[in-house]
């Protein structure tokens, strides 16, 4: 009972992992940037719809019509106002350093506006919940998740059903190659960037249906994004949402007999031991190897 | 026997760049490699030189494998190589450029007489002495190509491979370059040569090999590959 | 300018800055400036540490502060827990870290680039939580009081470690330079100009990295026991900060990686930022974004430092000098990064 | 390379105008106080970062007590003026402005800042600077076994006599209403930590059995785990560990998973004028231990309402309270050593507070050689939309109800 209730919980999580984590998985492979503020968007979106909902009234959901479109356009123009200034041989290291440095002005920012103080929204239907089979689960958690698989279903569908994302995915795979094609890849990595901070947007308001924020939250979702995606094989978005529901679930099955705390541990352990024994990753990815 | 590979393979994803590329250098002698855009021959070089690891298939160099050495073995082993579009240490002075090849010593100053001086002569053997202190990144294309060159020949491979060494210089450098390969091979050094300058490779080459979609497909003296109607099918893409 | 002038100079600067640090305790006006000092030498020695990474290889590390708090807590746990004496725990922890350092270096030094990152990153984020959770053996959030080594008054104390951290400073600075000159620091500067090109020419790569890597958590280490020692209480979530890892990477940046003295000049400059920015206004979460903005000025426009573009533009002010070709292109550079605004 | 001597010279000459700089400017700094100067209290309170809300609570409840005393003319007859830092809830930053705040600033007196993590470094520095520390947040045991001689914590109890009550009335219930079980979910911080453990201890000897024993880090904002454990587990007395928001979501968690405990008791969380609206207004039967209560029948307490409503327009809580407390220990030893300033007074200020008792707004406090407070907390409980005191039964202002409603 449980156990089965972890699980439940932990595809529930996995989701929103999985969600978050194929926006990261896009920009490395784009451009080969690890997104440190990818997460701090997150927070971002999670605080304005937080506050469109504390402020003005509106359900959290229907902030996604502002954070989405706005994400959008600051994706892309952090891709290309920011990214392409740095220089092609440094451009890992740098763009680590660079993304970093947002996430910081983004998380000092939110702190000035809304102080550290933890926020969580108060919906009619934050405590409702419903069984299914002797579990229980709670409303909030599944529209977060039934939008993280929305986003991520439309996610694939532009990537392989679409002229734009066939341009995306042989950027991906070989820019000089996309080039010669006639791909703009200039342009498609800028709306590809749009495409992953949009994300960030979605998985903001999801989270912030069912948990607390404050300002450097973010922190403890990059770790283990990060080590998703490595473990998933840097660059693969199949390979990055596979592993995301599996760390997810082990997580959630590993509370049972650690506690939450060590739980945590296991996103870390997992990164570790990919690198130190299967760099390419679980998942396929072969962009790991020179990485 | 020198160089050789054996039954090589590497494939990326779902193309193959090396499709079982059997070849055998002739040691003492300018080699070149030829073959149209795209016919793998950089990413043999990569195989050969360790910085990609084949699929499948072996490298020996003088009977020893080195099939997935990592490349510093393989430089160690004799092997000196330089890149497709040349590559220097941008900010580093051209005299610690040619510095940092030799093999490497520890806590030692690497500024010993015995090794400026000899970085210095290969400097000066290849006409860029006067910039030795200059950073390479200010460097023009023709002088960081020599300064590439210069480095790979301070570590003092027996064997050199060159990725297109006239690719981007001007004729007065074009036709140095071409006598400076023939009296370091005349002194004992081996050479495989990859590159498109035709006039280049059949004035200095004694054996050629021709490679297409990922394996030799003629080889021989210049005179022979340049009647050979396979190579002409494989560059007009008859 | 003529070498021995040059060395004459250089002797000059290097006695100047040692008599300066030298003789800032008997110029604190109260034990409060002089415990700023200590903070800022601490500073010093850290940037100094991460620089035997950053400046020699290129590869940034944001986790050095993990290293220092793991420094800082072995040295407490051997003191508490063993019993050792208190610089003997400092010698053993530094040692203990800078072997931990080795498989770390392995899983993260493998590959290229990212994956560093990422790991120094999640070495920061997995050391809170074990150490939080590790209750029984670290103390978790109730911290570590480690015990002082000396019996002295407290402006006493902070003179002496003061003292102490300048020693650990020539150390970790003469290191850095014996390295800088060597043949392996040359290999080194060869990995952070092009590693492919690098190995191609012999040098083992993987081995050079695993090495200074190691050596670079020693020094960490060292740094972090000794502020232990200095600061008496441990605390996770402060010792593994991610704050501090990015305060380092900000003061080499800010000072010039590629310099012997730019960390120190960098953390000189950050850290009394620091502390003046607090006593004059106080702290808001600006000092975030006031960290996060400078960072990114730094990444975007000076990679190679604020110090070294000042003084590449004042010896572009300085026509007189002979015409090299590095000046020439260094005005069109110059040229290029105005154009590049 | 070879190092650019301009950079290197530039370089050492920065140093060193800054050494002479900081040392110039600085040296104003040391007037001794005459008489007539005001007497000036350093205070560090983390007014930024995690411990924000609590620290500026205690913020006024200083600002409160230094205003109620000068318009009464002061103490000795010098106004009190005083002198906050923030340390942005950072024990690096608490020590450095202990540092300034005795060196550098020279103040006459220091108190506590918020938290226990705090606390214990920051007592350090008055401890070595011979300084009396007098502190309103540092509750848990471990701040009291570091061998402290100048700390007074100015609160009736530590963290874990907190539920003493609490505990006491559980156990004297007939063996058929007994609860049998307990869940214990704390989170990760000597304060909240202490709280749940000091009712476990009691409650465990009293044969109630620990059926969910959870510690979570104090950023945790995913309670499902912890929750779905505490459910599975049924546990009949839910003992939260927690602050405010961690309590508030690990509630909800457990209203999702149709958890019905019969007890169900919070540190701090329930006493916050938001926790109602946060929970969906169930509160109905949720305890709290609480050092303080606007209604205690204590002299002080009366004026300390009062003043405090006039000059903030809102009641005091537990944090102001602990401020203004640790303003009343400070002004009694003060006026009864007849001196406020660094040096031997500070010795004079310290004995007297080991011998005598003060009368403050939570009551009298006395203490230990270690400054420990010799008393329990009062326990307050959610009854009809309001926040009630139910035990002791001496100073009861509603029954106390169980088995608690369905949330």
């Amino acid at each position: 009972m449980l156990l089965f209730q972890s699980i439940l919980l932990g595809l529930l999580l996995g989701g929103l992992y999985a969600l978050l984590a194929s926006g990261l998985t896009l920009y490395f492979g784009i451009m080969r940037v690890v997104m440190i503020a990818h997460s701090a968007f997150l927070i971002l979106a999670a605080y304005l719809a937080w506050w469109m909902h504390d402020r003005i009234g509106v359900d959290p959901l229907l902030s996604m019509v502002v954070t989405v479109p706005l994400f959008f356009a600051a994706g892309v123009g952090l891709q290309r106002l920011l990214l392409t200034r740095l220089r092609p041989a440094t451009l890992t290291m740098m763009s680590v350093l660079l993304t970093f440095a947002i996430a910081l002005t983004v998380e000092g920012l939110l702190g000035y506006a809304f102080t550290g103080t933890q926020r969580r929204v108060q919906l009619g239907y934050s405590s409702a919940s419903f069984e299914i089979f002797g579990a229980r689960i709670a409303v909030v958690k599944l529209i977060a998740f039934v939008l993280a698989v929305i986003a991520l279903s439309g996610l694939y569908v532009l990537m392989k059903r679409t002229r734009f994302g066939w341009a995306l995915r042989a950027t991906i795979q070989h820019r000089d190659a996309a080039r010669l094609l006639g791909i703009d890849t200039e342009r498609v990595a800028g709306y590809g960037f749009g495409i992953g901070l949009a994300t960030a947007a979605v998985g903001g308001t999801a989270l912030s249906l069912d948990t607390t924020i404050y300002p450097s939250l973010h922190w403890h979702w990059i770790g283990p994004l990060m080590a998703i995606i490595v473990v998933g094989g840097l660059g693969s978005v199949p390979g990055a949402a596979a592993a995301a529901m599996v760390l997810g679930m082990a997580q959630s099955l590993l509370q049972i007999p650690m506690g939450t705390t060590w739980a945590q541990t296991v996103f870390y352990v997992a990164l570790f031991a990919t690198l130190a024994f299967r760099p390419q990753g679980f998942f396929g990815g072969r962009l790991a190897q020179r990485f | 026997m020198s160089l050789a590979t054996h039954e090589l393979r590497k494939a990326f994803g779902g193309v193959t760049a090396l499709d079982g590329a059997t070849v055998d250098f002739h040691p003492g002698k300018v080699n070149a490699l030829i073959g149209p855009n795209g016919s793998g021959k950089t990413t043999y070089f990569n195989c050969v030189t360790g910085m990609i690891k084949p699929d499948s298939g072996r490298v020996t160099y003088k009977d020893r494998d080195l099939t997935g050495k990592a490349p510093h073995r393989i430089a160690r082993a004799g092997l000196g190589r330089t890149f497709q579009l040349c590559r220097t240490f941008p900010r580093m002075t051209a005299l610690e450029n040619v510095l940092a090849a030799v093999p490497h010593g520890g806590l030692r100053s690497f500024r010993t007489r015995s090794d400026i001086e000899r970085a210095m002569s290969w400097l000066t053997r290849l006409g860029i002495e006067h910039l030795a202190r200059s950073e390479a990144r200010d460097m023009s294309w023709g002088q960081q190509k020599l300064l590439e060159l210069a480095g790979v020949l301070m570590a003092e491979p027996e064997t050199v491979l060159l990725d297109e060494p006239a690719g981007g210089v001007n004729p007065a450098l074009l036709d140095r370059i071409g006598t400076l390969i023939r009296e370091l091979n005349a002194e004992g050094r081996t050479f495989v040569i990859v590159e498109h300058n035709m006039d280049l490779v059949m004035s200095i080459s004694d054996h050629i090999v021709v490679f297409d979609r990922g394996r030799p497909i003629a080889e021989g003296p210049p005179s022979v590959i340049r009647s050979d109607e396979r190579v002409l099918g494989a560059y007009l893409g008859v | 300018m003529p070498n021995a002038s040059k060395r004459i100079l250089v002797g000059t600067a290097i006695a100047l800055l040692a008599a300066a640090i030298l003789v800032f305790p008997s110029l604190a006006p109260n034990p409060y400036i002089l415990s700023s000092g200590v903070l800022v030498l601490n500073y010093a020695v850290l940037a100094t540490s991460w620089n035997f990474v950053g400046g020699f290889t290129g590869y940034i590390s944001l986790g050095h502060g993990a290293l220092a708090g793991l420094g800082g807590y072995a040295t407490g746990l051997l003191v508490v827990k063993a019993g050792l004496p208190s610089f003997a725990a400092l010698a053993v922890a530094a040692l203990l870290v800078a072997a931990l350092a080795v498989p770390l270096g392995m899983a993260a030094l493998r590959v290229r680039g990212a994956s560093f990152v990422i790991v120094s990153i999640a070495l920061v984020l997995i050391l809170l939580l074990v150490f939080q959770s590790w209750a029984s053996f670290t103390g978790g959030s109730r911290g570590l009081v480690v015990p002082r080594p000396f019996d002295l008054s407290r402006p006493e104390h902070h003179r002496v470690f003061y003292y102490l951290f300048a020693v650990l400073l020539a150390i970790a600075v003469l290191a850095w330079w014996l390295i800088d000159r060597s043949r392996f620091g040359l290999g080194l500067k060869s990995i952070r100009e092009d590693e492919d090109k690098a190995e191609a020419l012999g040098t083992p790569t993987f081995a050079y990295k695993l090495i200074v890597f190691v050596v670079s958590a020693g020094f960490t280490a060292l740094a972090g026991g000794l502020y232990a020692l200095w600061f008496g209480d441990l605390d996770p979530v402060f010792q593994f900060s991610i704050l501090t890892g990015s305060y380092l990477v900000l003061m080499a940046l800010l000072g010039g990686v590629r310099n012997l003295f730019g960390p120190v000049a960098g953390a000189i400059l950050v850290g009394t930022a620091l502390e003046y920015f607090k006593v004059e206004y106080g702290d808001t979460p600006l000092h975030l974004v006031a960290t996060g903005v400078l960072l990114a000025l730094v990444v975007l426009f000076m990679p190679d430092g604020v110090l070294p573009a000042i003084g590449d533009l004042l010896k572009r002010l300085d026509r007189t000098k002979k015409s090299s070709i590095r000046e020439v292109t260094a005005a069109e550079l110059a040229e290029q990064r105005k154009a590049a605004v | 390379m070879p190092i650019n001597s301009f950079r290197a010279i530039s370089t050492a000459t920065a140093v060193f105008a800054l050494a002479l700089g900081t040392a110039g400017c600085s040296g104003d700094d040391q007037g001794s106080s005459g008489s007539s100067d005001p007497i000036v209290v350093g205070i560090s309170l983390p007014l930024t970062g995690d411990f924000s809300e609590p620290g500026k609570g205690v913020q006024e409840g200083y600002e409160a007590w230094a205003k109620v005393v000068n318009d009464k003319g002061g103490l000795l007859g010098r106004q009190v003026e005083l002198k906050i830092l923030d340390d942005q809830s950072n024990a690096d930053r608490v020590v450095a402005d202990y540092e300034q705040l005795i060196g550098k600033d020279q103040v006459d007196l220091v108190v506590g800042p918020f938290s226990t993590r705090l606390v214990v470094p920051s007592a350090r520095v008055a401890e070595e600077y011979d300084m009396l520390f007098v502190e309103p947040a540092g509750a848990a045991k471990e701040v009291f076994e570091q061998g402290f001689k100048n700390l007074f914590y100015a609160a009736p109890a530590v963290a874990n006599d907190h539920y003493n009550h609490l505990a006491e009335h559980i156990l004297a219930l007939p063996a058929d209403q007994r609860p049998k079980t307990a869940a214990y979910a704390a989170m990760d911080d000597p304060f909240a930590q202490g709280t749940a453990y000091g009712l476990k201890e009691k409650l465990e000897a009293g044969g109630v059995k620990t059926v969910v024993n959870e510690v979570y880090p104090p950023n945790t904002t995913d309670f499902s785990g912890i929750a779905a454990k505490v459910a599975a587990a049924k546990a009949d007395v839910l003992v939260g560990g927690s602050q405010y928001q961690d309590g508030v979501n690990l509630i909800v968690a457990l209203q999702q998973l149709g958890y019905q405990p019969k007890l169900a008791a919070f540190s701090t969380a329930p006493t916050n004028p938001e926790f109602a609206k946060a929970i969906g207004n169930k509160t109905t039967g949720i305890l709290s231990p609480t050092g303080y209560s606007q209604d205690a029948p204590y002299e002080s307490n009366k004026e300390f309402v009062e003043k405090f409503k006039a000059q903030f327009g809102k009641a005091p809580e537990e944090d102001q309270a602990n401020g203004y407390t640790t303003g009343q220990v400070v002004a009694a030893a003060v006026t009864a050593a007849g001196c406020a300033e660094q040096g031997e007074c500070q010795k004079k200020l310290v004995d007297w507070l080991h011998s005598n008792k003060v009368d403050t707004v939570v009551g009298p406090l006395s203490w230990d050689q270690t400054g420990k407070p010799q008393g329990a907390h009062m326990i307050q409980q959610w009854v009809d939309n309001d926040i009630k005191i139910v035990l002791p039964a001496d100073v009861k202002e509603a029954d106390f109800v169980y088995p608690k409603p369905a949330w």
